[in-house]
């Protein structure tokens, strides 16, 4: 598998384009697609790897759920992302498709409130269970107090 | 920082309770005991809890409870701009600092399309190498105290260990002023030549340490004992490694030859000549067999860039006058390094101003740990420390 | 323990036995790395990044902060806080105060200062019981510059060797305001460097 | 005035006692002195001249500690732990004659009179594991019960090598019976007990590579991790004492004891000596190797070393049968 051979299944799966640069694929999906296009990337591009998965608050443009897969042989690397839409908090989760997906999108429901439909055990990961608030939103500030620890 | 199972903390006296009421530990006829370990344990490696079910002394279950060390430095490097964030980057990875940092920068340069001078990029993958070296130093140290005791053998290698890594750590203290965090890099370049005479200390020191490690591989390599903690266990396919994510030595002790600076080369890894190192068992024991093979490809690095080193400008912009002075075009990217640890990476989105947008540690620690649940049920207690050390993790890094 | 492999494993044994004991009994001879701190101190190279201080001029004894506030933008924890006294010739710092408590030694207000006024020193030497005597004032700043030994780094000098090529021209490091017995900036030399025990187990 | 044979040996046992627990502390601070330097460190200095007064220090401290008892913990049996665990580490000292004469009790049965008392500590060491109500010293406790029995029968298979040599129990009549010969020099069977003595008694005082009843980092500190103050003093003591008692033991039986060149009155301080080089060759063990995993120790006894020391003894037997 080579990453123009890869871009080339990409592009015809998805339809829309493909952007990023050699040794980078990048796709933008729709929700319902998130999982399917990454089945897709992991079974038949080979990207066994998962890099990280985040999110990205854009404010009044809703969040965006990022995620970097890479094929350790060719190397190459495709980079999903989807639109949640303004106020949407819920995507589906990964974690079937890779494990170490899991982590990642805790740490994501953790810092952004994003809910992982299909995860296993979504709770937080590095903030307290009781932690109000979700930091990483742009509307939550610096200095936000909470009562425990200020 | 939440678990599952924590039946001491909901069994909590209530607050009219006699004084010296004992606890009943809930026994519901099973056979199996909940134990904690840490968040302070003496191989914990910083504060990781694990909460371990166990049978007899088989691991049956673990919940790994991470986030005693947070400081949510994304957040942080939302709100510090490039000027000031890569000294704070050293504070996520504490023992091989210069990683991190220089993840940082390469992302914001990315961006920027800013070029490095020649020398800079030498100087990077110098300081790389000899933390590569520092850190590898300790993780070889506090994994065999993990497995000898702090009252044993275990100790004593810890100590040879440190011992030399406060050799690299001199050559760092004379380059950048500081042992552990430096901000030894900014964008554009490098903040500190080297100093005179630092070339020579730095090749006696690094002769010294391939020495050295001829003796702590004397100590463990044909080591009956060592070869029977480590060899079998913790055995971490190259499926499970890949879709975990995990990387670095970890994923070479897999048997997949992926290496950063050999397949997606950074800083001019192109110009040196190295080996990567890769084991086919996936036990702790290849991961060590990695790891020690890092030590002398580190050194051979080092040698190359201290002949070869290039004269030159060691930034590409005017050194730092004020805190605003570096804006980064509109756009994404990500940067990756090999740390000793596996691939640091930074993902960046940049709105053209001082202070990054979105900013995403990919910790190579966070990754590699989260293959702890995966990997440890069905070994004993004694097993879990010695998995714990083969992955080396740094909890600055895992919970940032 | 299978039968065929007993002898090899037993061999195995010794040998591995003989190894690490004979490591250890070669380390049991060499010289100690470790020193008696408070006795003995190590020696701290020239860029040591140590506690912080202000500087005077040595001839006039005015001070060289002009209390432009910009270690105070730049610093990443906010430790510093500077009030500006404007006056008819030049600035003063009408107030100068350094949280030492929360500085992390990053060495960047150091790095931005234009009169070369804060500068780090070799030592590391502030143990208190007390929180607020880590509450540094302009007094305390100045007592330190006095009695500790400056390392090499100032404002200009750091600029100066991270300057791009082009820039690479005047040595405005000759300013009177450079800190008293600093080394050359090139003769930065760690031979001291290593600590004085460790010499021995070289 | 002749004093009756009881007041001869209290007062025997009290010097005895006195003379164990001081040179018990000592021997910790040769340990520390000895592991720092191994470590390229300089060890204990600071009290006194070179550290000597280290351990006095240690020992005040522990002493002025808070006394700590875990609110769920078995009252009785945590606080009786200490003192049992103690008693059985201090008792074997009476059988050990320093010179000939020169001892508390010369009792004829003495070898076992050892082995047996030097492994009733193992009741103190799981008193203290239960008592604690600790899951770790559970678990250390466990372990301890297996290890013990496991690795005491090796140990008094190779300590019988030399009472079959000398076709006596009493530790005065072995001492005696090398005078010309050392045991560790019978040829092949002397070396193999002595190998096989020294590995039991490393795994019998739980020290490393066998030392997974405390194994910190695992345990935390195993059956002792809710100890403090003075009781955890006396439980480091016990352990001190018994690693000294099995030093003098192993130096009685294949060191000649007190053979030496010299006059008879430097007898005990040659065998003082050798007891030490032996806890010296124990420490330098320790201070080498990482350790090994319980099933792997219990598996490195029973499939080991005790068939091994079975055969040596009948081996012996058959030496000293037919052989003269």
């Amino acid at each position: 598998m080579h990453y123009e051979q890869a871009r080339e299944l990409l592009q015809s799966l998805v339809g829309t384009a493909v952007g990023g640069t050699n040794p980078i694929a990048e796709v933008t999906l729709p929700r319902d697609r998130w999982v399917s296009v990454a089945r897709f990337a992991r079974e038949t591009l080979g990207c066994g790897f998962f890099a990280f998965s985040t999110a990205i608050d854009w404010q009044a443009d809703g969040l965006e759920v990022v995620a970097r897969v890479e094929n350790l042989d060719a190397p190459f690397a495709v980079m999903l992302r989807t639109r949640l839409g303004p106020g949407e908090t819920t995507c589906p989760s990964l974690v079937p498709v890779y494990r170490g997906a899991d982590w990642m999108e805790r740490e994501c429901f953790d810092m952004f409130g994003i809910t992982f439909e299909g995860h296993p055990d979504l709770r937080r990961i590095l903030l307290d269970d009781d932690w109000q608030g979700h930091p990483l939103l742009k509307s939550y500030a610096v200095d936000t107090p909470y009562p425990p620890y200020r | 920082m939440a678990s599952r199972n924590d039946s001491l903390t909901a069994a909590t006296p209530p607050a009219g309770a006699p004084a010296r009421a004992i606890r009943e530990i809930d026994y519901t006829g099973s056979e199996r005991l909940t134990m904690n370990m840490g968040p302070q344990h003496p191989s914990s490696h910083g504060v990781f809890r694990a909460v371990l079910t166990l049978e007899g002394e088989t691991v049956v279950g673990v919940d790994a409870v991470i986030g005693y060390l947070h400081r949510c430095h994304e957040k942080l490097g939302e709100s510090l701009t490039y000027v000031q964030y890569p000294s704070i980057a050293s504070k996520t990875d504490y023992v091989a600092a210069m990683t991190s940092e220089l993840a940082y920068v390469m992302a914001a340069e990315r961006i920027g399309a800013i070029d490095i001078p020649r020398r800079a990029q030498y100087l990077r993958v110098l300081v790389a190498e000899l933390q590569r070296i520092a850190s590898h130093c300790l993780w070889l140290g506090t994994w065999c105290m993990d497995m000898g005791g702090a009252l044993g053998g275990g100790a004593t290698i810890f100590l040879y260990c440190i011992r030399e890594r406060e050799l690299v750590l001199d050559l760092f203290e004379s380059l950048v002023g500081a042992r552990l965090l430096y901000g030894f890099h900014q964008i554009g370049g490098v903040r500190y030549d080297l100093p005179a005479g630092w070339a020579d200390q730095c090749r006696t020191t690094i002769d010294l340490i391939e020495k050295r490690v001829v003796e702590y591989e004397e100590m463990l390599d044909e080591n009956t004992f060592f070869q029977m903690r480590t060899q079998g266990v913790g055995v971490i396919s190259r499926e499970v490694a890949e879709t975990v994510g995990i990387s670095g030595p970890l994923l070479r002790g897999s048997g997949v030859p992926f290496d950063i600076r050999r397949a997606d080369p950074y800083c001019s890894y192109e110009d040196f000549a190295f080996a990567v190192p890769t084991e086919e068992a996936g036990d702790c024991f290849a991961r060590y067999r990695v790891r020690m093979a890092e030590f002398r490809q580190a050194t051979a690095i080092v040698r190359q860039i201290l002949d070869g080193l290039p004269e030159g400008p060691i930034s590409s912009r005017p050194g730092v006058k004020s805190v605003v002075q570096v804006r980064i075009p509109k756009g994404e990217t990500y940067a990756r390094v090999e740390g000793p640890r596996g691939e640091v990476g930074c993902y960046l989105v940049s709105d053209g101003g001082p202070k990054p947008y979105r900013m995403k540690w990919r910790g190579a620690s966070f990754s590699n740990l989260a293959v702890l649940p995966h990997i440890i049920p069905g070994h004993s207690v004694a097993d879990v420390v010695a998995i714990m050390g083969s992955v080396d993790p740094v909890f600055g890094e895992v919970d940032r | 323990m299978q039968r065929g492999h007993f002898w090899r494993e037993a061999g195995q044994l010794g040998w591995s036995v003989y190894h690490a004991m004979r490591v250890t009994l070669v380390n049991l001879f060499r010289t100690p790395v470790t020193v008696h701190y408070p006795d003995i101190e190590r020696a701290y190279p020239d860029r040591y990044r140590g506690l912080l201080a202000l500087t005077y001029h040595p001839e006039t004894g005015e001070e060289n902060c002009i209390g432009c506030r910009l270690c105070e933008f730049v610093c990443p924890p906010q430790v510093i806080k500077v009030e500006m006294l404007k006056a008819e010739k030049r600035n003063f710092a009408k107030v100068f105060t350094l949280e030492l408590y929360a500085c992390e030694f990053c060495e960047l207000c150091v790095q931005v200062c234009p009169t070369d006024a804060i500068i780090m020193t070799k030592s590391f030497d502030l143990a208190t019981t007390d929180r607020r005597d880590m509450l540094l004032d302009k007094d305390r700043l100045h007592a330190l510059g006095q009695r500790l030994t400056p390392s090499w780094a100032t404002g200009n000098r750091l600029r100066d060797m991270q300057a791009p090529p082009k820039k690479a021209k005047a040595e405005p490091a000759a300013k009177a305001v450079a800190p008293p017995s600093a080394a050359e900036p090139t003769a930065a030399a760690p031979k001291g460097d290593a600590p004085a025990g460790s010499g021995g187990a070289r | 005035m002749v004093l009756s044979p009881l007041v001869t040996a209290a007062i025997a046992g009290f010097i005895l006692l006195n003379a164990i627990v001081g040179l018990v502390t000592y021997v910790t601070l040769l340990e520390r002195k000895f592991a720092a330097r191994m470590q390229s460190r300089i060890g204990p200095y600071r009290v006194g001249p070179h550290g000597l007064l280290q351990p006095i220090a240690d020992a005040l401290k522990l002493m002025m500690k808070e006394d700590i008892v875990p609110t769920a913990a078995d009252r009785p049996v945590f606080n009786l732990a200490p003192v049992v665990f103690l008693v059985p580490c201090l008792l074997i000292f009476a059988t050990i004659p320093f010179a000939p004469n020169l001892g508390v009790a010369d009792l004829n049965i003495g070898v076992l009179f050892f082995l047996a008392v030097s492994s009733m500590e193992i009741v103190g060491l799981f008193m203290a594991g239960w008592g604690s109500n600790n899951k770790y010293a559970l678990i250390s406790a466990m372990r301890a019960v297996n290890q013990i029995i496991s690795y005491d029968l090796p140990f008094i298979f190779a300590a019988l090598v030399p009472v079959l040599l000398t076709g006596s129990m009493r530790l005065s009549d072995i001492a005696a019976a090398q005078d010309g010969l050392w045991f560790v020099f019978y040829p092949v069977l002397g070396q193999l007990a002595f190998l096989a003595f020294m590995i039991a008694a490393v795994a019998a005082e739980n020290r490393v590579p066998f030392d997974i009843l405390e194994a910190e980092s695992e345990l935390v500190a195993g059956f002792r991790v809710e100890y403090s103050g003075m009781k955890f003093a006396l439980i480091q003591l016990g352990e001190y004492a018994h690693v000294l008692g099995t030093s003098f033991l192993g130096a009685l039986l294949f060191l000649g004891a007190w053979a030496g060149p010299g006059p008879i009155w430097i007898g005990p301080v040659w065998f003082l000596l050798k007891a030490l080089g032996l806890f010296l060759m124990l420490t330098w063990i320790r201070w080498s190797f990482v350790r090994i995993r319980v099933d792997q120790i219990l598996a490195v006894s029973w499939q080991l070393l005790l068939p091994a020391t079975l055969i040596l003894i009948v081996a012996t037997a058959v030496v000293v049968v037919w052989g003269g």
